[in-house]
């Protein structure tokens, strides 16, 4: 007939970590890659429907998200950009430790990267909690007083929602580094075998990504 | 097809990511100071440069994309539909001409009824502050 | 083949109802065509082709270019041509005459409201000139609601916080019926409204005494045909069932509750007033959400509503 | 046994088992990672709600056979049309064929054990029934009185359940891009050896296509959906003109997945029918690669016009054009598939077996709604038809009559391969007529509804359109007399014992020398590809020969 069929591939470099549909380890990683960059696709795009929302009502009300733009603190901002640009270094430098079987190095990183990351959740408690004293809030909740310019809750309101969804983000990256700290501590990874690592970063870079483009946005527009 | 990084000659070393790291501190602080520069329409135009730039060098060297064709083009697919997204919604948006009744008396209000303008509409649904034709 | 088109579209009264009549029969025939000759294809296939043994050989076709382009390119010339043909019309319909009388049209939950130039006002009927260019500014004050006009094939959405336009010439005299075209909730499919294709002197006599039916009716009588066409309906039921406003069965003469707590005895004075300042006195249990109708109804249509109201046991 | 398939002397048992009965109990199934299970269970849910949904329609139209009150009120039928739409699109037909039938036979099309993250496959089910059940719990707070589309500032401003059904349709989104991202994953990286993108049965292409837009759309209808949530709850003031928002860019953001959804539903369907044409023509499918082709272009082209759903929404005078010009151009890759699958049937040897059958009803069911939609494409005919019941018969031709039919198609085609049993032969053709001429009852007079002026979402009319819409409820109860008699036979069909051959129809792709139905790892070993999916020539396989036997 026309369809022969192999035994299954001999049993060699058989990693425990090979799932049984994969035929081999670089399927099973370049599947992992590929999964997980439609992923961040799906997110950019998320983020993008915010993006493209903010950038039409800015152009709709100049003068309102001028003005409330200096209700932020440049400094803070900054500051928390340069945080998580190192997270994402130290992000970067875990997965190469992984890669190249550097174990220590590796959970050294995943605390650094933790670390920034927390820092990065701190510095926005402040600043949220400063707004919230203000009544710096989003859409109705919005009870500043003294504004001369109309219309700056909108502004608010796209700053909380996008802050907001990208804090989350952190939180969930978060949750997956401790995730694959532990995997690490307990030895899982090694350069046969580090795709979780890398696809963790991967999205860590991304949540990275966004803020670089959040920053300007909300903070330095002019 | 797919030509992840996975193969060892393809793995970055620390040096070029901390070259990378520093490269995107500078980039940071030149974006602040420029946002205290004026020019004119191209403040924002400039702002989305450096941060074009700051996004590319995470893409590129921290997530590996400069050796894994397939998934830059994943990636790229992603914001370019995201372009059309926005690209397509202007051609409404910013090709719309307003327009307004001869005998309009009061203008059209921007806010009618938002916070710290009018009270908000009250549940029913009922009219707060139109512009009146 | 017109009564084909009768058949399926109503009768057309404005200038540009024939081009857009033209483009849809057009690809009425064409579906008609294309679903013929699929149907003619498949049918033949069938037929020749049935499979008679298990052991039937078919030749090993894979594809060929030269039909491929033909079945791309005859589409592609067809539908271009449809393209333009529909964006004719479209741009046709799009920018009014400078001397168009310019109307005001307001939709609300569940009513259209008309301004004339002079300062009239209507609710549900329109009155225009036959043969004269009319734009329509569009405007919603709650919802988008969308003013159709099948006879005159015209649509468009009324939106709040902007303003749209839609014009058109009404070429016979007549009425047209108007239907609110984008769903609005519960009272959309009652939103309805009339169009009057006026005679020029039929148009005069509307701006300075309300429309011919209006003055010659029974008091009564007027007032059931406001309580249909001015909205009152959406609201006030007859049967006695609640809606969003009290029903009017056995009102007149009764004793009502205000969330005043005061005692109101349901006369002519206490309607009338309940029509011009409807916040004035806001029966127990209701909302304050009627809406005045204040410089809408004419004193004889008023009066007309107390008979009315007072008639319903 | 299959011939096809040599042993391997990987164990006997494993050869045996299959997979309904391996491994045993209600525990199994819930925690299965097997894709042929995952896609049972996406199967008997969507049914369900499809029966749901089905039961909503037949109270429209019972609501419909007068004007003014039949059966129930207005704020009642709102509910009930928004309800009947929303389960319909999120719950039926989007997962329908992709999470069901493509998640059964993907993996069986390419030779693969299983999609390429089968956990995720299972994450998709459990939120498509978060989604489900949140979006009927919407029954509990009020119902919801938006329509499926909803539009601001109605839906901002009414009461009820909205921001629930909100949330539902968010989190059926998630499970929609989780399927995405897993079917572009296997097909990419999950091919049997030697089997080339130009191998692939076409049934993969469609899948592939549909699986872009779930991954590139999706995600924009969830940011849309959190906006219009926010706006609810928060009063941001995006799309409330009183907050100095626009309420018509609502709908451009809607219309962004929503117009690409529309191929959502129709892409699987296609590719469901261009499996069972050559099958039934036992002859190769013609113009493979246009056909390939054309799913991915209408996918994409799909992103560029989705506008054409507001031209009488004040957009302007330029935007008008450039989208209705673009949306001509989906009709040609369309005009491509349905020629090419005619040709492939052209001196064929067909056999009229009832998914055949279903598939020339998609034929010329399509021709029809796919060009009802150039009258809502051209700007100057859609400004009289638009949110007339023309759109709602157009939109009915291609998600009911086609899109739905290629279910019904599938499930005719697949059903031996699932269970390992055979249907009625008798009664299928009974129920495929039925439903054609059910199906055609109700809704060609629909056509003539909206061209005659009568806008849908109406729960009273103008008594001159009665007579129409007597004549779409009655054919609507024809209608469901052949839906219930398919659902009856194939039901019964459980009573008889698993007998249906391992090639039924004589079909040449990978599922078909498996076993009926397949065991749980799909295939003995690894079955690497010798010819084309649909290659006829050398030893055509003969129907019913492949008897199998436990
Ligand atoms: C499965 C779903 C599906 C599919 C496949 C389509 C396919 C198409 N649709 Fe449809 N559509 C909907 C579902 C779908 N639609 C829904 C749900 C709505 C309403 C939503 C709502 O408001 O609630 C809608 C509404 C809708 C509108 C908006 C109407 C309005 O509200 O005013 C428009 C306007 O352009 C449109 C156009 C088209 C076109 C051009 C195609 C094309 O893709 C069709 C292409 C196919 C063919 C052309 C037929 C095959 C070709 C031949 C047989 C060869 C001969 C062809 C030629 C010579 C041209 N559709
Ligand atoms: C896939 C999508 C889909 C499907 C299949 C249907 C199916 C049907 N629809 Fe619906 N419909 C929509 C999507 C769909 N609809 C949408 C999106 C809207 C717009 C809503 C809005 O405006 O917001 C709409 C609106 C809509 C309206 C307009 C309401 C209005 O505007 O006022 C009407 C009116 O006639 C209608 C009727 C019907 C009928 C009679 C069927 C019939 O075909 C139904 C027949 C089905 C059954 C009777 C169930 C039988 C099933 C079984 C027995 C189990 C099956 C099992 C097997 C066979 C294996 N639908
Ligand atoms: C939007 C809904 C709405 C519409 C339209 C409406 N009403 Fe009312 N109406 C109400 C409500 C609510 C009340 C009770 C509260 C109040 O008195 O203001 C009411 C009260 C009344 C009353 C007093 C009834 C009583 O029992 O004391 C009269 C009389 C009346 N309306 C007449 C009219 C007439 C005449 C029209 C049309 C020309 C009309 N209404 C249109 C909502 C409406
Ligand atoms: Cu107003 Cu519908
Ligand atoms: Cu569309």
């Amino acid at each position: 007939m026309s369809t022969v069929t192999h035994p299954a591939p001999a049993e060699h470099g058989h990693s425990p970590f090979l799932q049984h549909h994969f035929r081999e380890m670089k399927q099973q990683f370049d599947a992992a890659k590929i999964g997980m960059w439609l992923f961040l696709v799906t997110e950019v795009l998320l983020f993008g429907g915010l993006f493209v929302g903010y950038g039409l009502m800015h152009a709709r009300h100049p003068e309102a998200f001028m003005a409330a733009h200096h209700h932020l603190d440049k400094v803070m901002g900054a500051t928390n950009t340069i945080v998580l640009l190192v997270s994402s270094f130290t992000m970067v430098m875990a997965v190469w430790s992984a890669q190249t079987s550097r174990r220590k190095l590796c959970i050294l990183f995943l605390i650094l990267t933790l670390l920034c990351a927390g820092t990065f959740m701190v510095i926005k408690y402040f600043e949220y909690s400063h707004k919230f004293h203000e009544g710096l809030l989003p859409g109705k909740y919005y009870t500043h007083h003294g504004d001369t310019v109309p219309g700056q809750f909108m502004f608010f309101s796209f700053y909380f929602m996008m802050t907001g969804l990208h804090g989350i983000h952190v939180l969930l990256g978060m949750a997956a580094i401790l995730w694959i700290l532990a995997r690490t501590i307990r030895g899982d990874f090694s350069s046969e075998y580090y795709a979780p690592v890398d696809i963790t970063g991967l999205y860590w870079h991304l949540v990275d990504l966004i803020w670089i483009y959040l920053f300007p946005l909300m903070y330095l527009i002019s | 097809m797919s030509h992840s990084h996975a193969e060892p000659n393809h793995v970055t070393g620390p040096r070029t990511y901390a070259g990378v790291l520093l490269a995107l501190i500078v980039l940071t602080i030149i974006t602040v100071y420029a946002s205290y520069l004026d020019f004119g329409a191209f403040n924002t135009v400039v702002a989305l440069i450096i941060a074009t730039t700051k996004g590319s060098l995470v893409a590129l060297f921290f997530m590996h994309l400069r050796h894994d064709k397939f998934n830059a083009v994943v990636f790229l697919g992603g914001l370019l539909f995201l372009a059309v997204f926005l690209i397509w919604t202007l051609f409404d948006i910013a090709t719309r001409t307003p327009i307004l009744p001869s005998n309009l008396k009061t203008p059209v209000m921007e806010f009618p009824g938002a916070p710290l303008n009018k009270p908000v509409r009250p549940s029913t649904g009922q009219p707060a502050g139109q512009p009146a034709p | 083949m017109n009564w084909f088109r009768d058949y399926l579209l109503p009768r057309g009264g404005a200038t540009h109802a024939g081009d857009v009549d033209g483009l849809f029969m057009f690809i009425i025939y064409l579906t008609i065509f294309f679903f013929f000759f699929n149907g003619a294809l498949i049918f033949y296939a069938v037929k020749r082709w049935r499979r008679r043994s298990d052991r039937e050989v078919t030749p090993h076709i894979t594809h060929d270019t030269r039909l491929e382009l033909i079945w791309s390119f005859i589409p592609l010339v067809v539908v271009m041509l449809v393209f333009f043909w529909g964006f004719k019309g479209y741009v046709r319909a799009w920018v009014a005459p400078n001397d168009s009388i310019e109307i005001v049209a307001t939709g609300k939950k569940w009513v259209w409201q008309f301004e004339y130039p002079d300062g009239t006002r209507t609710l549900n009927d329109l009155h225009v000139p036959v043969n004269k260019p009319v734009k329509l500014v569009l405007h919603s004050e709650d919802v988008i609601h969308s003013f159709y006009v099948p006879g005159f094939r015209l649509k468009r959405d009324a939106i709040p916080g902007r303003y749209t336009e839609l014009w058109f010439t009404a070429t016979e005299p007549g009425v047209q019926q108007v239907f609110c075209a984008e769903y609005c909730g519960k009272g959309h499919s009652d939103m309805l409204a009339r169009i009057f294709v006026d005679t020029p002197e039929q148009y005069e006599t509307f701006l300075r005494e309300g429309d011919e039916q209006v003055r010659k009716m029974p008091l009564k009588d007027l007032g059931q045909l406001v309580y249909e066409n001015k909205g009152c309906a959406t609201c006030h039921s007859l049967d006695g069932t609640r809606g969003q406003g009290p029903s009017w069965k056995g009102i007149w003469g009764k004793v009502h509750t205000g969330t005043d707590g005061k005692q109101y005895t349901v006369d002519a004075n206490y309607i009338r007033q309940s029509i011009l300042q409807p916040q004035a006195v806001v029966v127990q249990g209701f909302e304050p959400i009627m809406p005045t109708f204040q410089g809408l109804l004419r004193e004889r249509e008023i009066s007309g509503l107390i008979e009315f109201i007072k008639s319903q046991e | 046994m299959s011939e096809a398939i040599t042993h391997n002397g990987i164990g006997h048992a494993a050869h045996h088992a299959d997979y309904l009965e391996d491994p045993k109990g209600l525990w199994s199934w819930l925690t299965t990672l097997d894709h042929k299970r995952i896609g049972l269970m996406y199967l008997w849910s969507v049914l369900t709600f499809f029966l749901a949904g089905g039961i909503f329609a037949l109270l429209i139209r019972l609501e419909l056979l007068t004007p003014k009150q039949t059966i129930m009120t207005a704020e009642q039928y709102n509910r009930v049309f928004t309800l009947h739409g929303t389960i319909m699109v999120f719950l039926v037909i989007i997962p329908a064929i992709p999470a069901a039938l493509g998640n059964f036979v993907l993996p069986l099309l390419l030779g693969a054990k299983d999609v390429a993250f089968p956990r995720l496959n299972l994450a998709s089910l459990y939120v498509y029934w978060t989604g489900a059940l949140m979006a009927l719990s919407t029954l509990l707070l009020g119902g919801v009185d938006t329509g499926w589309t909803f539009y601001t500032p109605y839906s901002t401003t009414t009461g009820g359940g909205v921001t629930m059904m909100v949330l539902a349709a968010f989190t059926l989104g998630f499970s929609s891009i989780f399927t995405g991202v897993n079917f572009i994953t296997t097909i990419h990286k999950l091919r049997a050896p030697g089997m080339g993108w130009f191998e692939m049965p076409l049934f993969c292409w469609g899948m592939y296509s549909t699986a872009l837009i779930q991954v590139l759309a999706t995600p924009v209808l969830g940011i849309t959906l959190l906006l219009l949530v926010m706006e609810r709850v928060l009063g941001v003031g995006i799309f409330d003109p009183q907050l100095g928002g626009d309420p018509v860019l609502f709908q451009h953001f809607f219309w962004f997945y929503s117009h690409p959804a529309v191929y959502i539903m129709i892409l699987p369907g296609m590719a469901v029918i261009s499996e069972i044409i050559p099958t039934f023509s036992k002859k190769t499918i013609f113009g493979y690669k246009a056909i390939a082709f054309s799913s991915v272009a209408i996918a994409l082209l799909g992103f560029l016009v989705w506008a054409h759903h507001m031209f009488v929404a004040g957009m302007s005078l330029f935007a008008g054009a450039i989208f209705s010009f673009l949306t001509f151009f989906i009709a040609i890759p369309s005009a491509i598939k349905v020629f090419n699958w005619i040709a492939t049937m052209w001196r064929g040897s067909i056999s009229l077996e009832a998914p055949m059958l279903y598939a020339m009803a998609f034929l010329l069911i399509f021709t029809i709604g796919g060009l009802t939609g150039l009258f809502l494409a051209a700007l100057s005919t859609d400004v009289h038809l638009h949110d007339t019941y023309f759109v709602v018969s157009h939109f009915h031709y291609v998600m009911a009559g086609t899109s739905l039919f290629a279910l019904l198609a599938g499930i005719h085609y697949w059903w031996p391969k699932m269970f390992g049993r055979m249907y009625s032969n008798k009664l299928a053709p009974l129920a495929c007529a039925l439903v054609f001429i059910g199906f055609n009852a109700t809704f060609l007079p629909q056509f003539v509804l909206g061209s005659r002026g009568m806008p849908r979402r109406y729960y009273n009319y103008l008594p001159q359109f009665q007579d129409l819409h007597v004549a779409s409820t009655v054919g609507s109860w024809i209608l469901a007399a052949g839906l219930f008699l398919a659902a009856a036979y194939l039901l019964a069909s459980f009573r008889g014992p698993k007998n249906a051959p391992a090639n039924p129809w004589g079909g040449r792709t990978l599922e078909w020398e498996t076993t009926s139905p397949p065991t749980t790892h799909n295939f003995e070993g690894q079955p690497v590809l010798q010819h084309g999916p649909y290659d006829y020539r050398a030893n055509p396989a003969p129907v019913g020969v492949h008897e199998h036997s436990h």
